[in-house]
């Protein structure tokens, strides 16, 4: 029971959303009381030894860390390997030592690791381990065992990757979408036991994955702390949860079509292998259909792109409102939007086969489908930016973020209805637009989200701020960088330039693109070389860092309410937090602060005018 | 790991699990008579997908406490499959239209 | 402050960049300039959303960045405010996606009058066949691919003896005649793929695809492989030639039919026969 | 299970319930254990990779020209002389189905606290799926020792034996990691340890007869997944 259950004071304004009286007859009149809770506490295994406690630990905290790591870790390698391509695409007479086998291996290696092991792993497995119970107030995920052994899934997964690098043949080099027959046919790198290795890794991630993600999501449903209903739950959490549902729903078509293409290598089934010529003779194979495998790759890949993009909604959506000290607009919209963008992913995966020959018909379907996501979407991005409209903001280093990601989204979003509407993407699918458009989308606005995040979080993390100086250095030339690398690149889409080129020769229209190139790659140079500021200032802060203290931003949700600054493994010491507000009370008139937590019950604030609860 | 709250959990007469088990066997002898008696076209197709569904609905809706459980719960669970339906329908069309073009250029030769 | 200077400059500079980027799109040689005009009409219609967004956050951030005495406005939520933007984004998006479906419309179905080429791609390498004077192509048959029948043609299909059979990665085209491009592949998913004429489609082993497009402007251009098809993807390059009626006659006239190479094969391996002979 | 008893909270039936369900606090599922809505999910996880598995396999057989293999003949066993169609699918099929029921009322008595019949229902269902995995074995054998191959078969489109070996290997694999935990919690409802609320070996989780419908859910989802696999692959 509240301790404040005998004040009896009432607030002003009360929306009938109040769950106060809204299941516990004879009590409606006290404004603080929240019902009792459900289930008893949860019993946490604590670790006693170096071991339990840091390497085979049940605490979702380190966990998250772990995998925040981990993910990094393979992040700047598929960064080194994003430096190695653009050498050979700016540079390419420094770039001697690199045949086209390398450059391929390196494009597929990059796509993969970026998409999955690093921006997946990240938001879900980093953020979403670390935030969930902290912002929902649970003592810890619902089952510390199984989100352990994610975790060292994901670590796994990502061994049999990295040991793709050294087998004979290297690693595939079939592009990350994997495409039949050639993943697995010579003349393409890494044929043999790359793709192998590939295919038997992202296995294993998507059972780790399944692992973790079972743990979000039940923590979400089902292990709330008193008071936290699903409409009063940070837009982070809604972000990352829903980001899991897709997850768990969309695996299951990668997980099939890595089996299969595997079953195609090795036992030598024609699941997508169709009867091939190669080198003049005949292959054992016949009868399979290789555009069965991009529907399966899609219907995984689609949603995949929104795995990456609702975490970095939800997430931005919080900082946004946090540092520009005003509510965020039109939350439930926001929720809802989360929730449509989620639920309409499995329905627009074939706009990524436009032109793969696949039944004609399908274009009108699926263009249909994509243009109505750009609606809640572009709902999104009103809503941010009418928060920061009247907000009093903040122009610190995660504030700036926040500002590049908008525009970086925005503009990746509008080339995405180009890529959406069936006809305009034809002439622009499979040139640089696309490359430029997904990583101006998913690749850049979500890296801005992640850095805002790590400024944002880090001193809940470690208790110390992050250096504000050379945060606005990594931000500036990170930011105006990657909008320099990704923005003249569409226009490489539009004279024509195919991807996955390892070289252009003299072909009449692309000479004028040369100089472009170069332009580009030194760009993408100076980005990454760029993000080792971040290790620095991260590095030095962790030792000489300013001393953050409790909530240094002023912010209302959970995770900032922990008795102790880093929150201790079961987070709230002997008392579970109760919640009696929404995360976005900022700047309530009549309030003394410009702030109002939401562990505040409403007989503390009685003086304001708060609207939704 | 939390206890949920024991008391609570009543438990069904077992005339019903019976009667349900009864039904799956003889549900499980039609489909199977489907296939004795060699019923083709349309009539086999529809036959097969009722008893399924009924098999299948029988097991969730019973066994599995489905029709017990709160709408919740039950809401959750069926949703997601609107997506599968999009899937199986699609890949029904495209089946057709990779059938239809091999034919069509392989076969007939395309005119 | 400055922070706001520079994403003013970086909204700018964008517009500037699009008006006098020297890289744009080739000049268009095919009937599919409405292609062009979706492109051009969601442009104005995008980046007019992106300027316009933009410029309200920079608005935002010279207006409202942080004062000590000032307090945020509190307001939750606009109902009527967000109708309004969710009509109007919904009715922007309509407007792109109609002219859409109406050109894919137009993509899909291919006139009547149309010339099949049957494009076969492997690795890495392009070769044609044109209907003879039937019109029609002849069947075709992975597994009869071999040197004396490079297209894998069923020898009992009387369409397929008088192919035109062109083995080399050069295809000429006549100028004003909608053509209908079949793709074959032998191995792997390719796409031929001319940007000049916008068009585009996979060609993918064990079916046939296909696409459209009427070639109006005379000249030379380069057939790009624009699936990836493994090592030697972007080596895969191709030459169009589109020509005037009579250009194309004189040379469609020069070319080998399938009948002919039968006929050359069988002198061949008559002369082989002689010599062993002897 | 049916309407568990809240504090505080007044459970509403029907689509209204719902809603004030999903607006409440803690739970959305009220009452339902944190291992059962695991189990749950994890379960709508599991029917989409089965579904992606039967889509391919509809997808590869509309679109192969090639003729496919009449399943009631490639299946068909000689009892007594007499070839019968689907004679061991329909044995299996029945089989199945019967350790579904005893698993139904494991479940039953476990809530209950009926130790005894619990136990002995769990190791009947782990015999029953037991029997199940040795008549698939069976089947397998016959089949490869006609000559099906995961990569041809003498029947017609190869795509027909890879589709099969694949799919009932992947509902197989269920079916036994399904019989080891039958197995183990048959031991442990013997063992008392749900009586007791003895803790895990791994998960140091408080033992509970929850856990037995958790199982229960999963054993039978791999029967609900034979159901469909008997449709489309036996009968189609």
């Amino acid at each position: 029971m509240s301790e404040d259950y005998n004040d009896n004071k009432t607030i002003q304004a009360q929306s009938s959303e109040t769950i106060s009286g809204e299941g516990g007859a004879g009590v409606t009149s006290d404004t603080d009381y929240v019902r009792p809770a459900e289930v008893a506490d949860q019993d946490l295994y604590h670790g006693h030894s170096f071991i339990t406690k840091w390497v085979f630990c049940q605490d979702a905290k380190v966990i998250g860390v772990q995998y925040f790591l981990l993910a990094t870790f393979t992040g700047i390698i598929g960064l080194i390997l994003s430096w190695l391509m653009r050498l050979q695409l700016g540079f390419p007479e420094l770039a001697g030592f690199m045949t086209a086998e390398h450059y391929y291996q390196f494009v597929t290696m990059h796509g993969m690791i970026m998409v999955v092991y690093f921006l997946t792993a990240l938001f879900l497995g980093g953020f979403g381990n670390y935030l969930i119970p902290l912002m929902v107030g649970a003592r810890d995920m619902v089952f510390p065992y199984v989100n352990m052994v994610s975790f060292w899934m994901f670590f796994v997964a990502v061994g049999v990757l990295l040991a793709s690098f050294f087998v004979p043949g290297g690693p595939t080099g079939s592009g990350w979408t994997l495409y039949p027959p050639q993943a697995i046919l010579e003349g393409t790198p890494g044929s043999g036991m790359g793709i192998i290795l590939m295919c038997v890794s992202l296995i294993l991630f998507v059972a780790g994955f399944t692992m973790g993600g079972l743990n979000y999501l039940i923590t979400v449903l089902q292990a709330r702390t008193r008071g936290m209903t699903l409409m009063r739950m940070p837009l982070t959490v809604w972000g990352i949860f829903t980001a899991t549902v897709l997850a768990m729903l969309a695996f299951p078509a990668l997980l099939v079509s890595a089996l299969m293409m595997s079953l195609d290598k090795l036992l030598g089934t024609s699941f997508f292998m169709p009867t091939i010529l190669k080198a003049g003779e005949v292959l054992e194979y016949g009868g399979g259909t290789p555009i069965l495998f991009q529907h399966l790759f899609w219907f995984f890949g689609h949603p995949e792109v929104y795995i990456v993009a609702l975490p970095a909604f939800g997430i931005i959506s919080d900082l946004i409102s946090v540092h520009s000290r005003k509510n965020i607009f039109g939350y439930r919209m926001m929720v809802w939007a989360i929730v449509i963008i989620g639920a309409l992913s499995f329905f627009v995966w074939a706009h990524h086969m436009y032109v793969s020959g696949m039944h004609p018909w399908f274009g009108f379907f699926f263009a249909t489908t994509t243009l109505i996501i750009a609606v809640p979407t572009a709902m999104k991005v009103y809503n941010w930016i009418l928060t920061l409209w009247r907000g009093n903001i903040r122009l610190n280093v995660v504030m700036l973020w926040c500002l590049g990601f908008i525009v970086t989204f925005v503009n990746g979003g509008i080339t995405g209805i180009f890529l959406g509407n069936v006809t305009v993407d034809v002439p622009l699918s499979d040139t640089y637009f696309v490359i430029a458009h997904f990583h101006m989308v998913m690749g850049i606005a979500p890296l801005m989200v992640i850095m805002g995040a790590v400024y944002h979080w880090f001193p809940l993390v470690t208790g110390r701020m992050l250096s504000e100086k050379l945060g606005k250095w990594h931000f500036w030339f990170t930011f105006l960088g990657a909008y320099s690398i990704y923005f003249p690149m569409h226009y490489l889409g539009f004279i024509g330039v195919p991807r996955r080129y390892f070289e252009m020769y003299d072909s009449p229209y692309v000479t004028s693109a040369v100089g472009m190139n170069e332009f580009i790659s030194t760009a993408a140079f100076i980005v990454g070389a760029a993000q080792f500021i971040l290790i620095y200032n991260i590095v030095t802060s962790l030792k000489i860092g300013k001393p953050a203290g409790k909530n240094p931003w002023q912010a209302n949700s959970l995770e900032w309410l922990t008795p102790t600054v880093p929150p201790e493994h079961g987070n709230w010491g002997d008392k579970l937090p109760v919640v009696h507000r929404w995360p976005y009370d900022f700047s309530v008139p009549g309030a003394k602060e410009d702030f109002i937590t939401q562990t505040t019950p409403p007989s503390e604030v009685a003086e304001t005018e708060v609207e939704k609860t | 790991m939390s206890e949920a709250k024991k008391e609570q959990t009543t438990t069904h007469k077992i005339g019903i699990y019976l009667w349900i088990w009864g039904l799956l066997f003889v549900l499980s002898f039609f489909s199977y008579m489907v296939d004795w008696y060699q019923f083709q076209g349309l009539l086999r197709w529809s036959l097969i997908l009722i008893f399924m569904f009924l098999k299948a609905g029988l097991i969730m809706a019973f066994f599995m406490h489905l029709f017990w459980e709160r709408y919740a719960l039950v809401n959750v669970l069926l949703w997601p499959m609107t997506a599968i339906a999009c899937f199986v329908g699609l890949m029904v069309a495209e089946g057709k239209y990779t059938l239809f073009s091999r034919i069509f250029y392989f076969f007939v030769g395309g005119q | 402050m400055h922070a706001g200077i520079i994403f003013l400059l970086v909204i700018v500079g964008s517009v500037l960049f699009h008006i006098f980027t020297p890289w744009y799109w080739t000049d268009i040689a095919s009937n599919w300039g409405a292609m062009d005009d979706t492109i051009t009409l969601t442009f104005w219609v995008g980046g007019g959303v992106f300027v316009a967004v933009c410029l309200f956050m920079v608005y935002c951030v010279f207006k409202f960045s942080y004062k000590e005495n000032r307090k945020a406005e509190y307001k939750p939520e606009d109902k009527k405010l967000e109708r309004i933007l969710t009509w109007a984004t919904t009715l922007g998006v309509a407007a792109l996606l109609a002219p859409g479906l109406i050109v894919w419309n137009q993509y899909i179905n291919v006139p009547k009058n149309a010339i099949n080429i049957d494009v076969m791609a492997w690795q890495w390498g392009w070769q044609y066949r044109l209907p003879g004077e039937d019109g029609k192509l002849g069947s075709t048959k992975v597994e009869n691919i071999n040197d004396n029948n490079p297209f894998g043609i069923i020898l009992e299909d009387p369409n397929g003896k008088d192919d035109v059979l062109i083995q080399s990665d050069v295809i000429h085209l006549k100028n004003n005649r909608p053509v209908k491009i079949l793709l074959r592949s032998v191995d792997v998913l390719h796409n031929w793929y001319v940007p000049q004429f916008r068009a585009k489609m996979d060609a993918v082993p064990g079916v046939v695809t296909y696409y459209w497009f009427e070639p109006n402007k005379v000249g030379e251009y380069e057939v790009l492989c624009a699936e990836y098809c493994g090592v030697g993807h972007y080596a895969m390059r191709g030459r169009v030639f589109v020509k005037n009626e009579q250009d194309y006659e004189n040379w469609l006239y020069e070319q080998e039919t399938f009948s002919d190479l039968i006929a050359k094969q069988e002198e061949i391996e008559l002369s082989q026969v002689k010599l062993a002979k002897k | 299970m049916s309407e568990p008893k809240i504090e505080g909270y007044k459970f509403k039936p029907g689509y209204s319930g719902m809603a004030a369900d999903t607006a409440s606090d803690q739970t959305m599922f009220k009452g339902v254990h944190w291992g059962k809505a695991m189990m749950w999910i994890f379960l709508l996880s599991d029917t989409f990779i089965f579904s992606c598995f039967l889509i391919s396999y509809m997808k590869g057989r509309a679109s192969t020209p090639v003729e496919w293999p009449n399943p009631s003949e490639v299946f068909a066993l000689n009892a007594f002389g007499v070839p019968v169609p689907l004679l061991l699918i329909a044995i299996m099929t029945f089989v199945l189905i019967t350790s579904s029921g005893t698993m139904a009322l494991a479940v039953k008595y476990g809530y209950e606290r009926n130790r005894k019949m619990c136990g002995w229902l769990i190791l009947a269902t782990a015999l029953g799926g037991l029997t199940f995995v040795g008549m698939q074995a069976f089947e397998w054998s016959k089949l490869i020792h006609e000559g099906v191959r995961p990569w041809e078969n003498p029947f017609g489109a190869p795509q027909f034996g890879s589709f099969f070996f694949m799919i009932t290997g992947f509902h197989g694999t269920h079916v036994s990691i399904g019989v080891i935990f039958l197995f183990i919690y048959a031991y442990k409802t013997f063992a008392g340890h749900y009586d007791e609320g003895k803790r895990g070996w791994f998960t140091s989780m408080k033992g509970d007869y929850v856990e037995i419908e958790i199982l229960g859910l999963y054993w039978h989802f791999v029967d609900l997944v034979w159901v469909f696999i008997f449709a489309f692959f036996y009968l189609w």
